[in-house]
């Protein structure tokens, strides 16, 4: 059955490389602005022969490790701080409103006088923007416990820590799950923007360069390079989801079927 | 040792307001076994949150040796009547039972023996590994009864237990019941729909009336304390104790039905769904 | 981050201070690289390294905040950081224009085959720049009026530079000021020149500048001046290596090389040009660029 | 009356402290990137006079709404058909967390090169953003569907459109709402990038001209007005969530304590 | 009408294996009204989903009129075990009951009245506007019932549907089947735990052995077909039929117990929880 799904997604992919191919060569748009596929596998191959792209992907990945690190304990640890203090939820909700919709890109020049264009401007931008998703989710997450197992588990006198750990945080569980998926590629976006336009190193710089040499082939490269990243992430957080979900409806349903 | 006075319950909330009960006022000592019987709807397991401390009353108050109950008391369990809802998903059977003992601070070993026991003594020795979802009903419920014997606690309450169990397992749980109760002098109160049952396991039956409720009988039970499946429920006094459990609930609905439109008129054949 | 900031990352060791520049990846910082590469920092007692960001938006706050000590921006870009009290303070030349109308590195480009014939035609068309309201959309209009049409009729957008040959070629815009290589990759696509704005405005336009900030200027005016020194000689350098140049852009950018062997380079004269400075202010003044008229004085060195 | 006095206390309380530290702390700042909130909060009414609010706000606010409501159909739409079919979802997910891992910076110039440079690109990049957070929890609420009602719908044959407007949305509602809030904020955000792009007015664009030319309390002006924008549109949300999932806090609140 | 040929389920999954059913072979005619009993964890809701086309047999078939299930046929109702979980929290009770009838497309005003027909004939008039959240467990388990009498089906199959609601409406709500069953025509499988209920509902009782499953006796239930619940339950035949109930599950679980640890060793008091 695995083997089936890693069949469908690749034919998923191959269909979408054909577009993208398919697209210029029938010119709709001028190869020369939307490169085919395998123009780009070209420049790619460029790049992966590149020291440069090797220990920018490395900064990268150190921004986008940490800060997503950051993000998720942070937005995790104060979700649930939130929601078992109600008085705090009532405090901070319109703060929480207020802050959340303050684009992280209005905050490069405050990240470059803080931190000029080391990694921790790169980390402050990172952190910002998915520090958010992460607390939502676990706000809505930790709602949506039953009414029945959180009175089962006060009736048997379980301590405010335990039905932390043991009632609402598996209920939030699938919601946080949602939200670090989320955060991961926001994280990802966020840490490459964010080289991009203050020149941190990275591949965010890479793009920055190639775009402004007019190498456009190059910088479809590395975007399809960001595009894999994620698309890795997205696999290691469901590897980490089947089994940490194995109970939960929505991966229940797909193993007895 | 629990004493509820004068408690009042009324729903509120998405544009219905229900007085679910009106003005319960009774005593259960200390180590007594006593069945609450009631029309459907009347408030038991209303009445069962109230005295969890799970639900704050209207009115009214519950006391558990003199003390008001403002949250969960320490040393009592409650089997809920939702026993499907009220076991985590994510925990496998061994756990959800394990799980009220661990934060007793139970040794592991104890615990370990305490799981083992309860499970065995409701007839489930082989589900410890599954997960609840993966049982029948009535071994769901089983294992909710587990959960709440193996956390050996001094009140016991439980919401129509055994609705989901045969009748041959519905028989052993019972005496089950009685064995530790009386083993244990613990303190129980059982609500069931099954008036052979609140009068073979009681010492005492509580008879609700219908909503609004108020306490409609009191009746104690004298058949004798060593009771049995076989003897007990064919004895004569049996027989008279359940007639009389029978009419008094009887007699609640109608008090109910008689400015609601009724149940047994459909079954009279006059108020079922055309077709 | 406070303007009081003297050191950043500046340190001396062993005689050698190590700077801090922020430069845009493009043709215009070619001395800087050539100069690291060719030892002339050294020679001065400069040690110096780059960090390429995107644009002044990134590198005016970090060297007011310390981060970086010197910093490259456009001329307007400075006057107008330094008329909203940023203290800001030109140390060297940057980049020039070439001087030679229909020769020079930024020129007002039209698609292949378009009506367009000259800056008067703009008139009521949508023109675009990079940045709105900078030395490029007030360099146009100067063209615009040079060739007798009425500046304030014309339509400006924001575009990024890579952005510019499609945009031109899909026709969502009708004219483009562009730069090197964007410019290069719009001929090459037919596009052709029908003025040469910067030229326009000054044949000896500064186009952009090397700055520090004031608070560092009053500092290390001995570090300052060892930048000034190195960069005068690092720009006459390149001025008159083409080839050279070529060479290093090759190597901190990905232009390709069909299109960097035709790239028109900049001119990198010695010195700052007041007048056309002025001359820029004054057209800036005219744009409402400015708050308070910026104090060249202060400004340039 | 009491209650509500309560509500607004807890909503200004927090961030009136917040203030006042900015204030406290901003208030003898020289430094141009740092002025006091004193200065800002003065020159928050002459920058956003009426004028602007025609011709920037309303044009962004615009935007927004039509890139929101196009990201909420599509994510929903498609979300509910990855989530119910498992080899869509086999299919779909390996493109869908490419495009999601592609910063829109970079990917506006390739969507202006098919939507052109007006209005339409910026709504599709507003779109493009916002749909990841209402797509992925739609795909996960859909999926999480209660077993019993699934068998429910089925043996009565609610299937098809009944099924997905009588039980899947509405079960996955709560998980859709989550992520439409996601979506509101981020929907804020890519609205200041796509006036990054192309633009001559909007909010963003206004407030990145600020931050370019220097004129740094307009641009704290700007940073605020976006974050009071998305505050009244969230307090909009939470009334609107209040109605349609009336259901879903009465049940989860219906055996709290009261 | 209903034939179930050599079925057979094993769960998979999450560890875990389990034969539920083994090998089920029995039929149910068309306008029979046939009662299953079995011990608790036997199979019995297994084999209702396999019934209902809802879940797929490992092997063996389910032919309804002679052709095979393969999906939830059409004409058929099903009130399930999980009563509370089967109604949608988003639906107050009336547009719950209303909602299959919308999908069969029948016009509104006919709608309207199957509907209030329904609950009042489930004793629950008054609960149309509530959510079913906010009603008691019974009440639930009514509107459940209420949903499936409402949408007119020729098969109806019901799973404890009675396990929630007190004596008396119990008693009400088997007249109301046995009424409709009549009335209707309609076939109806009915699982229970209560025998006295099996015999007195059933025209058959079909008793199961406990897990892995096969049938382990059918019984004829030769009471006359005008049943009333107060003198049926107390002639001499019904008093036979449910002793011969009673042995045969008894019988179906001793053959089980025979290898695993026993239910009843707890009851004699050395199996339960150790404390
Ligand atoms: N969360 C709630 N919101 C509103 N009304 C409620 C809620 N819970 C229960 N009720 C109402 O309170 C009354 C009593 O309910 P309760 O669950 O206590 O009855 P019960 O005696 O346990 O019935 P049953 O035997 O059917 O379980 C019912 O009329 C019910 O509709
Ligand atoms: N989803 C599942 N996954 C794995 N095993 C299951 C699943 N559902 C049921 N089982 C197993 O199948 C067996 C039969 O279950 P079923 O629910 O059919 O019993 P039942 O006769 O309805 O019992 P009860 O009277 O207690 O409701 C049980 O042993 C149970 O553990
Ligand atoms: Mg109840
Ligand atoms: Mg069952």
């Amino acid at each position: 059955m695995r083997n089936a799904n890693t069949l469908l997604g690749a034919a998923g992919l191959a269909t979408f490389l054909a577009l993208g191919e398919a697209v210029p060569r029938l010119g709709l748009v001028s190869a020369d602005y939307f490169p085919p596929p395998t123009r780009i596998a070209g420049a790619l191959g460029d790049e992966l022969g590149d020291g440069a792209f090797w220990s920018a992907l490395r900064d990268t990945l150190t921004g986008w490790v940490l800060g997503l690190g950051i993000a998720s304990g942070a937005g995790i640890l104060c979700g649930l701080l939130i929601t078992v203090v109600p008085f705090l939820r009532q405090v901070t909700s319109s703060t929480i409103e207020f802050l959340r919709p303050i684009p992280s890109v209005a905050l490069i020049p405050l990240a470059v006088l803080l931190y000029g264009s080391e990694l921790r401007s790169v980390l402050l931008l990172v952190v910002y923007a998915s520090f958010w998703q992460v607390l939502v989710q676990v706000l809505y997450g930790v709602q949506d416990v039953d009414p029945v197992a959180d009175e089962t588990a006060r009736s048997y006198g379980l301590g405010t820590w335990a039905r932390v750990r043991h009632v609402m945080w598996p209920t939030a569980l699938p919601y946080v799950m949602t939200g670090i998926r989320l955060a991961a590629a926001v994280a990802l976006v966020l840490a490459i923007t964010a080289e991009l336009v203050i020149g941190a190193p990275g591949l965010g710089s890479l793009i920055a360069v190639a775009q402004s040499s007019q190498a456009v082939p190059h910088m479809y490269a590395l975007i399809t390079v960001t595009g894999v990243l994620g698309l890795l992430i997205n696999l290691g957080a469901r590897a980490v989801e089947r089994r940490a979900l194995a109970w939960h409806q929505s991966v229940r349903g797909e193993a007895a079927l | 040792m629990l004493d509820i006075r004068g408690l009042r319950k009324t729903y509120q909330g998405s544009g219905r307001q229900v007085e679910a009960v009106r003005d319960l006022t009774f005593t259960v000592k200390a180590g007594e076994l006593v069945c609450l019987v009631g029309p459907s709807g009347c408030g038991k397991t209303t009445l069962l949150k109230c005295m969890g401390g799970l639900l704050d009353p209207t009115s009214g108050e519950v006391l558990l040796d003199g003390v008001p109950v403002t949250g969960p008391p320490p040393g009592m369990a409650i089997v809920f009547q939702e026993y499907g809802r009220s076991l985590f998903p994510w925990m496998r059977v061994a756990e959800n039972v394990e799980l009220p003992l661990k934060e007793k601070g139970l040794p592991k070993a104890k615990r370990r023996r305490l799981v083992t026991d309860a499970l065995r003594s409701v007839g489930l020795p082989d589900a410890a590994d599954a997960y609840p979802w993966q049982l029948s009903g009535g071994m769901q419920q089983r294992v909710a009864i587990a959960r709440a014997l193996a956390y050996e606690p001094q009140v016991l309450l439980m919401d129509e237990p055994f609705a989901a169990v045969d009748a041959q397992t519905r028989a052993d749980l019972e005496d089950l019941v009685r064995v530790l109760w009386q083993e244990r002098g613990i303190t129980v109160l059982f609500v069931t729909h099954d008036i052979d049952e609140a009068v073979y396991l009681g010492e005492r039956v509580v008879v609700l009336s219908a909503s609004p409720t108020v306490v409609q009988d009191e009746l104690y039970i004298d058949l004798p304390d060593e009771r049995d499946q076989l003897h007990t429920r064919v004895s004569p006094r049996f027989t008279e104790l359940r007639t009389h459990v029978y009419e008094q609930i009887q007699a609640a609905k109608r008090a109910a039905r008689a400015d609601t439109s009724t149940l047994s008129a459909a079954a009279d054949g006059d108020g079922r769904p055309a077709g | 981050g406070s303007s009081g900031n003297s050191g950043g990352s500046a340190s001396e060791s062993g005689g050698t201070t190590k700077v801090q520049v922020g430069v845009i990846p493009i043709v215009d910082v070619a001395p800087i690289y050539l100069g690291q590469k060719k030892g002339i920092y050294k020679k001065y007692g400069l040690d110096v390294s780059t960090t390429a960001a995107q644009g002044g938006s990134a590198i005016v706050p970090g060297v007011v905040s310390g981060q970086f000590q010197f910093g490259f921006s456009n001329t307007t870009s400075l006057m107008i950081a330094q008329s909203n009290g940023v203290q800001v303070k030109a140390v060297s030349n940057g980049v020039a224009t070439t001087g030679v109308d229909g020769k020079d590195y930024g020129a007002l480009v039209v698609k292949k085959g378009s009506s367009l014939k000259s800056a008067k035609d703009l008139e009521g068309k949508t023109v675009a720049v990079n940045t709105l309201k900078n030395i490029l959309d007030t360099s146009v209009r100067e063209s615009v009026r040079k060739a007798g049409g009425d500046p304030s009729k014309v339509k400006f957008v924001e575009l990024a530079f890579d952005q510019m040959p499609a945009a031109l070629e899909k026709g969502q815009v009708d004219a483009a000021m562009a730069v090197e290589p964007a410019l290069t990759t719009i001929l090459n696509a037919g596009g052709v020149e029908i003025a040469s704005p910067y030229v326009d405005v000054a044949k000896d336009l500064t186009v952009a500048m090397y700055f520090t900030s004031q608070a560092y200027a009053a500092k290390n005016p001995a570090v300052v001046k060892k930048f000034q020194q190195a960069t005068a000689e690092a720009l006459v350098y390149a001025d008159s290596h083409p080839d050279e140049v070529r060479d290093v852009v090759a190597g901190y950018t990905q232009i390709p090389a069909s299109v960097l062997s035709k790239v028109t380079l900049p001119k990198w004269p010695r010195d700052i040009s007041r007048s056309s400075v002025e001359t820029l202010e004054q057209l800036g003044e005219q744009d409402g660029l400015f708050k308070t008229a910026p104090d060249l004085d202060k400004l340039l060195p | 009356m009491k209650a509500l006095t309560r509500q607004v206390l807890f909503a200004v309380g927090l961030p009136a402290v917040l203030l006042g530290l900015w204030w406290a702390a901003s208030d003898g700042s020289t430094d141009p990137f740092w002025p006091p909130l004193r200065t800002i909060l003065r020159t928050f009414p002459s920058v956003w006079t009426g004028e602007r609010l025609r011709s920037d706000v309303v044009p962004s606010v615009l935007r927004l709404a039509a890139g929101y409501a196009l990201a909420g159909l599509v994510g929903v739409g498609l979300g509910t058909l990855i989530g119910s079919r498992r080899g869509v979802r086999a299919f779909c997910e390996p493109v869908l967390e490419f495009l999601r891992a592609v910063p829109p910076p970079v990917l506006v110039p390739v969507i202006m090169l098919f939507a052109g440079i007006g209005d339409t690109m910026k709504i599709v990049v507003i779109a493009s953003g916002c749909v990841w957070p209402v797509l992925l929890n739609t795909v996960e609420g859909v999926r999480a569907v209660d077993s019993v009602m699934v068998e429910t719908a089925r043996s009565y044959h609610i299937g098809g459109v009944g099924r997905l407007r009588h039980l899947v949305l509405p079960a996955a509602s709560p998980q859709i709402v989550a992520g439409l809030r996601q979506a509101l904020s981020i929907g804020i955000i890519l609205m200041v990038i796509s006036e990054m792009f192309a633009a001559n007015n909007g909010i963003g664009f206004t407030v990145v001209q600020f931050q370019r030319s220097f004129a740094i309390p307009d641009m704290w002006t700007g940073i605020l007005l976006l974050g009071l924008l998305g505050f009244l549109l969230s307090v909009a949300f939470h009334f609107a969530e209040r109605r349609v999932l009336g259901w879903y806090h009465g049940l989860r609140a219906s055996t709290r304590r009261s």
